[in-house]
């Protein structure tokens, strides 16, 4: 059952992969990449990596992707031209795509772990726990100042997309909160006496 | 030991920038532009008081949040380098970046966050660690490398860095996951308690993806094409960043990795080391010649330099790592130098970056001219600038270790590559002069002085230096 | 002073009178005059001192004297001078030339005179500490150190083509001392320090002794220079201002020599000796090479330049023959031709100086406006011919005496080049000073002033008084030699032994 | 006293050399004549002192010159009696020639110079003489060769001088090669190079064998040959020849003390000096005489058809150079001295004369512009007539009448033809010395007849006649007008007429005209006589078999008329070609145009050696420099190895194409060579 | 039918990992592209860290696949970030246009 589940996952993975990297439109290889991240999805599932599973659809095929699809729509790109000039490189890189593939399947195929390597597990899966709860345990405590980097991680990119993309248009009106809220009727309001009949 | 105790004893630096750079953000975003000469000037104070805590700090070298990092001599002799390169980079900045019209308060805190991710990788101890460092380093300075967003080649200059940065952390995370699967650890100690001299090929494959993705941050060739570009590209006080720093901090954990990790594959990795080292070298010269645009230059020149630190690396001895950290400290003060110099190249009120337009430098600036001239003696190892020793200390252990092919190399690289050190001592000397510079900041001239005093005098009185190198080296062994 | 010794004072007090010009600003007439003059009281004062070193040096004596030792970056590389009879003739050479150097450049130079002194005295410091080095590490950065200025004199204050001259200079001499460096490296390793007088009583192993030998070879080589490296330095020494062609002449290809004598012989004995056929066949080579080159140059500094390749010919030459006249004729050839060469570029440089160029073809009949100024030409180029009774004698005969000794066919190739010479040096001397002066742009030409005889008097006097009693030089190396060619011999005989006992 | 012979000249040199122009023209010849004279007269007494009173000596002089390992030089002053002829010869001739050239010089602005470059070359040919180890005399044998360069060259704008001073510098240099490779050989040998200890130690090395070269030779002929090669330079032999006639550029006072009395002959002094290393060198010995013989002859050839005055009295010393190595070849180094006392003479005399005589013609030195002389400048003719006598050997055999050259010379056939008994060698210099007599008396008369005799075919008034310094290339060059062409207009020599020389010119003649004819006759019985042993002592060498002066005494009598009979065939067949049939000598030019030229143009040697030697020098230099320094050195080395990398260079700097899939291929290729490196090649 | 292991997952991962590589080469158009493919790397490298911690029971291997998931999110941010400025300036978003800088 779990080896059906595997292929399924893995080839449509490993197809929708290559339509990624291959489409022509790339909104299209957004919509692939969703594809494949909810594959990948599967793949861990499979593994018992729920929480791992669920983050990826969150935020990848939530966040990520989304992002991806909005740059795409919002940059508008001419997709008709973009396939030329692909053939012209194809054989080296293939040949080399080849022989790192061949290599790194090989390194697969005779993968064998040390044998101390699984006393060495410095986090071992207890069945009774369940995965979100493991990883909350050793994320706010052994791994709590990777944590803490990671938010650091997050606010660096934070700063680096704000100060890249924002722009202060001049003549754009905004509101103002502060000018809103500090406001008075004395400041505001401007009491006239108009005289009667004499119009303002 | 607490928590606490340990964030107070082995983590204060980087506490303290953290601190500060949430403390910064707060007064940038309160303030707005107003605050940028301020956040500036509080981010080199920041800095300072890192560099203090780490220069008094009295404890012990400890492995600290369960082996997440490592606070020994090493990591802190090379964070005092990067911290003082970081320090010098904001320096340098604030002249440019209010002429270029890009002074804004996110540029030095970025600058901060980049350097406390250049310290959390120089302590790295787990390859977790070692991930998160390096990718706060580099987000940062992606950023920082496309600043000028007006401009299209400092966004292409980012862009390129960022796809292939991107690129060699997928390696390294790649490399990464099978040295974890084969260890069963992520710890450095754990790995290399487990690894042997026979290691299967999976772990050679883990070793070589890593050292590619770290090779690629230390621009070793064939991992340094996006150099030249994104030096050339980048606002120049952050290609000084780039060139100081971040290498800085790439060799630090590079040393780490291969040492700590890999006590027992010393002659695997060895003969990638030299690999790279010898592209390196050999490519940092040959490539320079053909450059006109000095930060181009600078760029190929910091290839051929990290040849050489790879040099010291591939004798995988004390003496090596000694040598590594010499080596270090010269090159930053040479880059910074070189890079000052750069940013007093200014005509008109435009930044110029041809060599061509040094001509005559001597008789308009005679100082400026002298010390740029010294500092590229050092860059090409003549005795008895500073850059001699570091060449010295690098090829002397790589001679003990029986690799006189890569000394060999190294030294006939290292006199082509002083072919374009001495063309532009020869622009600035021998040619007829071109329009002479703007005044440049007070700042940036001192900068330059500074580091140029330094290495021509560093022969008067190396003991400190030497020690705490030695000490350095010693932690690590 | 500073717990330092005189060594150490002769090395660093050009660079004190260095710093004083450094202060001096502004191009008028006063503080040019007080550039020119502050940097001619220091080479005279280190000259003063050098003296003193003189004093107290005991040329009976093969030992390093006047040593100071100072611990300066740990292991492995110490702050130690001394001199010895191979260097000290060296050091007085240096500082007794500086001064004319000085006086050589005092109105010939006009633009950027304080940086033309102070590259002048920082190269004097570096020559001076070169030759009173005893750390290997500590020469090195001596040695190559010299580069800089040397570079700078060349680049700025030179001729036409004076960059391709300085970078052609630079990179040849670096690239042969860097793989002298490694062989410093190596030694190290091997030795466990860097302090030459304990390296010279280190035997290494006869196949590393090859390898370092090629390495330091190379740098030598370059320096000296030997036949077929020699190409940089016709064009370095063209481009070079007078005062840079004679420090150049006189010291800096000296390095080279007293390189081979201090290092290459005594430390690789085994290696010398497995080379010398090959130093004999560059030599001869180099003398009777250079010399028919010389024959045809119409540049009459790149002339002087070849012959000083080809006087360089008959000091490797001497050197390797490892017989007491071989190699005390060839320290007293470097002495000799130190002046004699350094003298002769200043001639040129006094003819360079009224008419700007150098060609031979725009000189002749010079004799009839300038007397004094052809008999002093005379006297050095009779000197550089080998003249008995000048000191370009002694050396040569010497070194050809110990090369028949040990060689006759290298002797026999070797002495054509006193035929050579003679005619190079004879026809030079007939197509600038003989024959009707009947350029116009010569007509008006004079004789020389009062400083340039201060200059060539001494000069002269030292050329004759060494020709004719030429001990004070011979005497200072006699001990050093001796004991050189003992330790040579007994290392050589210990390997022979060696070899027997297996 | 020794001492004093020797230095003071040096003292005259400096005085005139560094004051001359403070201390005037008169002072500076008045000092180095006078101490030239009183030097001469100390020579003389020393002469007596030494050669008809006690030994030889060695006077320690400045001290040790140089010490290295075993060679130890010192300055040291040797003196016995062929020092003391030798002083005799140099100082007499030398103090005469200073006298002489007051006079003949006086035009000249530069004469402080010129008497400063004669005080300095007699200086160093007494070096030379009185030289105790061979590098000394090496010394002085340079030393002469400098003044000899600077007198050559003394007239430095013109440039067939300065021509000439180099080729002579340069020949001779090509012998000192040889001299200095033969000191170093004797320094190997005998591990001294002082005469003492040298001639001490050659005994034991007779027949020693040694390596050199290449070859196993005996060790002492090779030493002699070297050194023989030396004397050749010197001494102008045969090969060596080319630059003696070309010196005659000099003034003609340098021509008759350097070029014929003294420095010429230093290769004879030389050889006689290390009769002990010749004695035991016979196959050198046999050297010596063929070369000696075949300059003899050669000489007397080319002399027979020479037209400048000098040249042929410069042939003439070349050939009688030849008598005297023939002489010292045979084992008679008293009879090469001898002739070269004689010859100092009277060929001096005859240098003088001519001199005189180109004075009067208002230097103008080609004889066919001469003729009839002998009425102009009768006392000048009388002494060339004596001279002539003397060198042609004019006697009468078996009796004490003669003139000096003939006491020597044919001591010298005569010996030549002792030793031929057991040498062919001899033979063949017995033979070539008696043809060469005759041709010696055949170009001597011709000499005298021109120039004395006839009509004067050119007018005196030619403006180019009178050119002072006159020169055979000037009459094609004419436009080559000498700057002090004015100033000798105006001293007074307007009448262009023949005139006698003043009596500073005369009174050496004179002199010289009087060893010229007794010096032999004195002289005979200390060189070849019966007082050999007492007079020379140990000065010269000859083994026990060498019996020459004996064999020499018993030779056939008709021996001893055959130079008689050559000198007055020679004069005869000249009596009748220049002054009974004018025009023959044109006409057996004609008849024989080939020979003519082939002896005019001095067998072609210069031509022989330019051809072979010069150019290919000149034309190798400049291969050497553009095609081996240019070319190959610089092509390959440094101008080709930065060509190499400025292309890699621009190879590196295309492989940096800005793309970023380029960038991140080269990446992937990076990684995938270092993983199939480790994969191929295991992971150790 | 094959028990599905640990090879298994480390095959896909490869290939994964090679497609991802491959995309970064030969696309020669679109920038955007380049950044997906850096996402199938990730992805990939992700598969091979659950594999891991899977077969050796190790938690850890999860943790750092986190961490990586996370870095990768801001990654993307920064990445599109600057994509877009490099747009604004050039107008394209062509990998072939990026080649200003070179040499």
């Amino acid at each position: 059952m779990a080896a059906v589940f595997f292929y399924l996952f893995s080839v449509v993975l490993i197809a929708s992969a290559f339509v990624v990297i291959t489409a022509r439109n790339p909104v299209h290889s957004v919509l692939f990449l969703i594809l494949a991240f909810c594959n990948g999805a599967g793949l861990f599932l499979l593994q018992g990596a729920e929480f791992l599973a669920m983050i990826l659809i969150v935020v990848y095929v939530g966040a990520v992707a989304v992002l991806f699809l909005f740059v795409v729509m919002m940059l508008d790109v001419d997709f008709a031209e973009l396939k030329q000039g692909f053939q012209k490189y194809l054989p080296a890189g293939a040949a080399v795509g080849a022989v790192v593939l061949f290599e790194l399947a090989f390194v697969a195929v005779n993968w064998q772990s040390a044998p101390t390597a699984h006393e060495a597990a410095a986090v071992p899966i207890l069945a009774q726990v369940t995965n979100t709860a493991a990883l909350g345990e050793v994320l706010y405590t052994k791994y709590v100042i990777f944590s803490q980097v990671s938010a650091l991680v997050l606010l660096t990119a934070m700063i680096g997309a704000i100060v890249l993309t924002l722009r202060h248009r001049p003549n754009v009106k905004r509101q103002n909160i502060e000018e809103q809220n500090s406001r008075t009727a004395k400041s505001v309001v401007e009491l006239k006496k108009v005289p009667s009949r004499a119009g303002v | 030991m607490p928590f606490f105790t340990q964030l107070a004893h082995h983590f204060l630096p980087e506490v303290i920038l953290a601190a500060g750079v949430l403390a910064l953000i707060l007064i940038g975003a309160w303030r707005g532009e107003r605050a940028n000469a301020l956040v500036s000037e509080s981010a080199v104070g920041v800095m300072g008081l890192a560099l203090l805590a780490i220069v008094l700090s009295s404890h012990s070298d400890a492995s600290v949040f369960d082996g997440a990092y490592v606070d020994d001599a090493f990591s802190r002799f090379v964070k005092v380098v990067t911290l003082v390169a970081s320090m010098v980079t904001i320096l340098l900045s604030t002249d440019f970046m209010r002429r270029a019209h890009l002074d804004k308060f996110e540029y030095p805190i970025l600058i901060l966050l980049a350097t406390l991710g250049m310290l959390l990788l120089i302590s790295a101890d787990n390859l977790i660690a070692l991930y998160l460092g390096l990718e706060l380093m580099s987000l940062a300075l992606y950023v920082v490398a496309a600043f000028a967003r007006d401009d299209v080649r400092a966004s292409e200059a980012g862009l390129k860095y960022f796809v292939l940065g991107a690129l060699s952390s997928g390696m390294m995370l790649y490399g990464a996951s099978l040295l974890y699967g084969f260890a069963g650890t992520i710890s450095f100690t754990g790995i290399a308690a487990v690894v042997s001299g026979s290691a299967p090929i999976g772990v050679v494959f883990g070793l070589v993806f890593v050292l590619a993705g770290l090779a690629f941050k230390m621009s070793a060739a064939p991992f340094h094409m996006w150099t030249p570009d994104v030096y050339e590209g980048a606002p120049t006080p952050v290609s000084a960043f780039f060139a100081s720093s971040a290498k800085v901090a790439a060799v630090a954990i590079m040393v780490r990795v291969t040492l700590t990790a890999f006590p027992a594959m010393t002659s695997q990795w060895r003969q990638i080391v030299v690999f790279l080292a010898i592209v390196s070298t050999l490519l940092g010269a040959f490539a320079a010649i053909g450059q006109t645009n000095i930060k181009r230059l600078m760029a190929y020149s910091s290839i051929g330099h990290m040849g050489f630190v790879l040099i010291g690396l591939a004798a995988a001895s004390e003496e090596g790592v000694r040598g590594i950290a010499i080596y270090l400290v010269m090159y930053s003060a040479m880059t910074l130098g070189a890079f000052a110099a750069i940013l007093t190249m200014r005509v008109d009120g435009k930044p110029v970056e041809n060599i061509s337009d040094l001509a005559g430098l001597s008789r308009s600036r005679s100082a400026t001219a002298f010390f740029l001239a010294m500092l590229m003696f050092s860059l090409a190892g003549i005795p008895p600038l500073g850059g001699f020793f570091a060449k010295y200390y690098v090829l002397l252990p790589a001679v003990q270790a029986g690799l006189y092919p890569l000394a060999v190399i190294g030294v006939l690289a290292s006199a082509v590559g002083a072919f374009y050190y001495l063309r532009i001592v020869k622009v600035m000397y021998f040619d007829e002069p071109a329009p002479v510079f703007d005044p440049s900041s007070r700042t940036v001239g001192g900068i330059l002085a500074l580091s140029t005093i330094f290495l021509l005098f560093f022969w008067v009185y190396p003991a400190p230096l030497m020690d705490a190198a030695s000490a350095a080296a010693k932690s690590l062994f | 002073m500073f717990g330092f010794g005189i060594l150490s004072g002769l090395t660093f007090l050009p660079l004190v009178g260095a710093a004083f010009i450094l202060t001096q600003r502004g191009d008028n007439e006063s503080s040019l005059r007080n550039i020119r003059w502050a940097a001619l009281l220091t080479t005279v004062a280190v000259f003063v001192l050098s003296m003193v070193g003189w004093q107290r040096f005991d040329p009976s004596s093969a030992a390093f004297q006047l040593v100071e030792e100072k611990s300066w970056f740990g292991s492995g590389l110490v702050y130690k001078l001394g001199v010895d009879g191979f260097s000290m003739p060296f050091v007085l050479l240096t500082t007794f030339l500086m001064p004319f150097s000085i006086l050589a450049s005092w109105e010939s130079v006009t633009k950027r005179v304080a940086e033309y002194m102070v590259a002048f005295l920082v190269l004097e410091a570096l020559m001076i500490g070169v030759f009173c080095a005893l750390d290997l590490v500590l020469f090195y950065l001596f040695f190559e150190g010299g580069l800089i200025p040397m570079f700078l004199i060349i680049g700025i204050w030179g001729g036409k083509r004076r960059v391709y001259a300085s970078f052609k200079f630079f990179l040849y001499t670096l690239v042969g001392s860097l793989l002298m460096l490694i062989a410093i490296l190596a030694m190290y390793n091997q030795a466990g320090t860097t302090d030459i007088s304990v390296l010279l009583t280190t035997h290494f192993p006869p196949r590393m002794q090859t390898w370092l030998w090629l390495a330091f070879f190379a740098s030598f080589a370059v320096k000296l220079p030997m036949w077929p490296f020699h190409t940089w330095l016709p064009d370095a020494h063209v481009e070079a201002p007078t005062a840079g062609s004679v420090i150049l002449a006189a010291i800096l290809l000296k390095m080279g020599g007293y390189g081979f004598i201090r290092f290459s012989l005594p430390m690789f004995p085994d290696a010398s000796v497995q080379f010398t056929p090959l130093v004999y066949a560059l030599s001869v080579i180099a003398i009777v090479y250079t010399s028919l080159v010389a024959l045809v140059q119409d540049d009459i500094k790149k002339l002087i330049a070849y012959s000083s390749v080809a006087h360089m010919g008959f000091v490797t030459m001497g050197l390797f023959t490892m017989n007491p006249q071989g190699v005390q004729g060839a320290m007293f050839l470097m002495i000799s031709h130190g002046f004699v060469s350094g003298a002769l570029f200043l001639c040129v440089g006094v003819i360079y100086d009224r008419m700007h160029t150098r060609e031979i073809a725009a000189y002749g009949g010079l004799v009839n406006r300038m007397p004094i100024y052809a008999f002093a030409f005379m006297v050095f180029t009779m000197a550089n011919v080998g003249l008995p009774g000048t000191s370009g004698f002694v050396g040569e005969f010497l070194t050809l005496v110990g090369a028949f000794n040990a060689n006759s066919w290298v002797a026999l190739f070797a002495t054509t080049g006193v035929i050579l010479s003679a005619a190079y040096a004879l026809y030079l001397y007939r197509r600038v000073v003989f024959g009707a002066l009947e350029k116009a742009s010569l007509a008006s030409i004079t004789d020389l002033s009062a400083r340039e005889v201060a200059i060539f008097a001494p000069l002269i006097a030292l050329t004759i008084f060494y020709g004719v009693r030429p001990e004070p030089v011979l005497d200072a190396s006699a001990a050093s030699v001796v004991n050189l060619l003992q330790s040579h011999s007994a290392l050589l005989d210990a390997v022979k032994l060696a070899a027997a006992s297996h | 006293m020794i001492q004093a012979i020797v230095f003071l000249p040096l003292l005259g040199f400096l005085i005139a050399g560094a004051l001359g122009r403070s201390i005037g023209v008169r002072a500076s010849e008045f000092v180095t004549t006078s101490l030239l004279f009183a030097a001469a007269a100390m020579s003389w007494v020393v002469f007596f002192n030494i050669g008809l009173g006690e030994g030889h000596a060695s006077v320690p002089l400045l001290g040790n010159w140089f010490t290295s390992g075993a060679l130890k030089v010192d300055w040291s002053l040797r003196l016995d009696t062929l020092t003391a002829v030798m002083l005799v010869v140099v100082n007499t001739v030398s103090s005469l020639v200073h006298l002489y050239s007051i006079g003949y010089m006086h035009e000249d602005p530069h004469r402080p110079r010129f008497f400063a470059y004669l005080s300095l070359f007699t200086f160093a040919m007494l070096m030379l003489v009185t030289a105790d180890n061979l590098l000394q005399m090496f010394f002085g044998w340079e030393g002469v060769g400098l003044a000899s360069y600077l007198l050559i060259g003394f007239w430095y704008e013109k440039p067939s001088a300065c021509a000439a001073a180099i080729k002579a510098f340069v020949v001779n240099r090509v012998g000192d090669f040889g001299f200095a490779l033969g000191i170093f050989l004797v320094f190997r040998l005998t591990q001294s190079v002082t005469f003492d200890e040298v001639f001490a130690n050659v005994p034991g090395l007779e027949g020693n064998v040694i390596h050199v070269f290449g070859l196993d030779v005996d060790s002492l002929t090779v030493a002699a040959l070297l050194l023989f090669m030396g004397a050749m330079g010197k001494s102008a032999q045969f090969f060596l020849h080319t630059w003696l006639p070309d010196a005659m550029e000099g003034p003609t006072p340098v021509s008759a003390l350097i070029h014929a009395a003294t420095m010429v002959t230093a290769g004879v002094f030389m050889v006689a000096r290390l009769s002990p290393i010749f004695e035991y060198a016979p196959d050198a010995l046999t050297f010596v005489t063929v070369i000696g013989a075949t300059t003899a002859f050669f000489a007397a050839t080319v002399g027979l058809v020479q037209n400048d005055i000098k040249r042929v009295i410069a042939y003439s010393t070349c050939s009688q150079l030849g008598y005297m190595f023939v002489a010292e070849g045979v084992g008679g180094y008293s009879l090469g001295v001898f002739h070269l006392f004689t010859h100092a003479f009277f060929k001096a005399l005859l240098f003088l004369g001519a001199g005189s005589v180109i004075h009067a013609m208002h230097h103008e030195q080609d004889m066919r512009n001469m003729g009839g002389l002998r009425k102009d400048i009768p006392f000048t003719f009388a002494m060339m007539t004596i001279g002539t006598l003397s060198l042609t050997g004019f006697g009468i055999p078996h009796t004490e009448l003669g003139f000096a050259g003939f006491f020597s010379k044919d001591a010298i056939i005569e010996a030549a033809f002792a030793a031929s008994a057991h040498s062919k060698a001899a033979m063949y210099g017995f033979i070539a010395t008696v043809v060469a007599a005759g041709l010696t008396s055949f170009y001597s008369w011709r000499l005298v007849f021109m120039t004395f005799f006839g009509t004067r075919a050119v007018p005196a008034e030619d403006p180019h006649a009178h050119d002072p310094h006159a020169h055979v290339l000037f009459h094609e060059h004419p436009e080559e007008a000498e700057p002090h062409h004015e100033e000798h207009a105006e001293h007074g020599h307007g009448g262009h007429a023949p005139h006698e020389s003043p009596l500073v010119m005369l009174v050496p003649l004179a002199v010289l005209a009087t060893g010229a004819v007794v010096a032999g006759f004195m002289l005979e019985r200390y060189f070849a006589g019966h007082a050999y042993g007492e007079f020379w002592k140990e000065a010269l060498f000859t083994r026990e078999r060498n019996h020459l002066l004996h064999a020499m005494h018993e030779i056939p009598s008709w021996v001893s008329f055959m130079p008689f009979g050559m000198m007055v065939g020679g004069f005869l067949v000249s009596l009748y070609v220049y002054i009974l049939k004018p025009g023959t000598a044109q006409a057996l030019a004609a008849a024989f145009p080939r020979l003519y030229q082939f002896l005019l143009n001095k067998w072609y040697f210069d031509e022989l050696y330019d051809y072979l030697l010069v150019r290919p020098t000149f034309a190798l230099g400049r291969l050497l420099w553009k095609g081996g320094d240019g070319r190959i050195i610089d092509g390959l080395g440094p101008d080709g190895v930065a060509a190499r990398v400025t292309d890699g260079s621009r190879l590196v700097v295309r492989l940096q194409t800005g793309y970023i899939y380029h960038y991140a291929f080269a990446m992937l290729i990076g990684v995938a060579a270092v993983i199939s490196w480790f994969v191929a090649g295991g992971t150790r | 039918m094959v028990t599905i292991g640990l090879t298994h997952y480390l095959v896909v991962a490869a290939i994964l990992f090679t497609l991802g590589i491959a995309g970064i080469i030969l696309n020669r158009k679109n920038i955007i592209v380049i950044l997906m493919s850096v996402e199938l790397i990730l992805l990939s490298v992700n598969l091979n860290f659950v594999a891991f911690s899977a077969e050796l029971s190790d938690l850890t291997g999860q943790v750092f696949a986190l961490f990586v998931l996370t870095v990768a999110a801001a990654e993307a941010a920064i990445g599109l970030a600057i994509l877009v400025t490099f747009y604004r300036n050039r107008g394209s978003i062509a990998v072939d246009d990026i080649n200003s800088l070179k040499g």
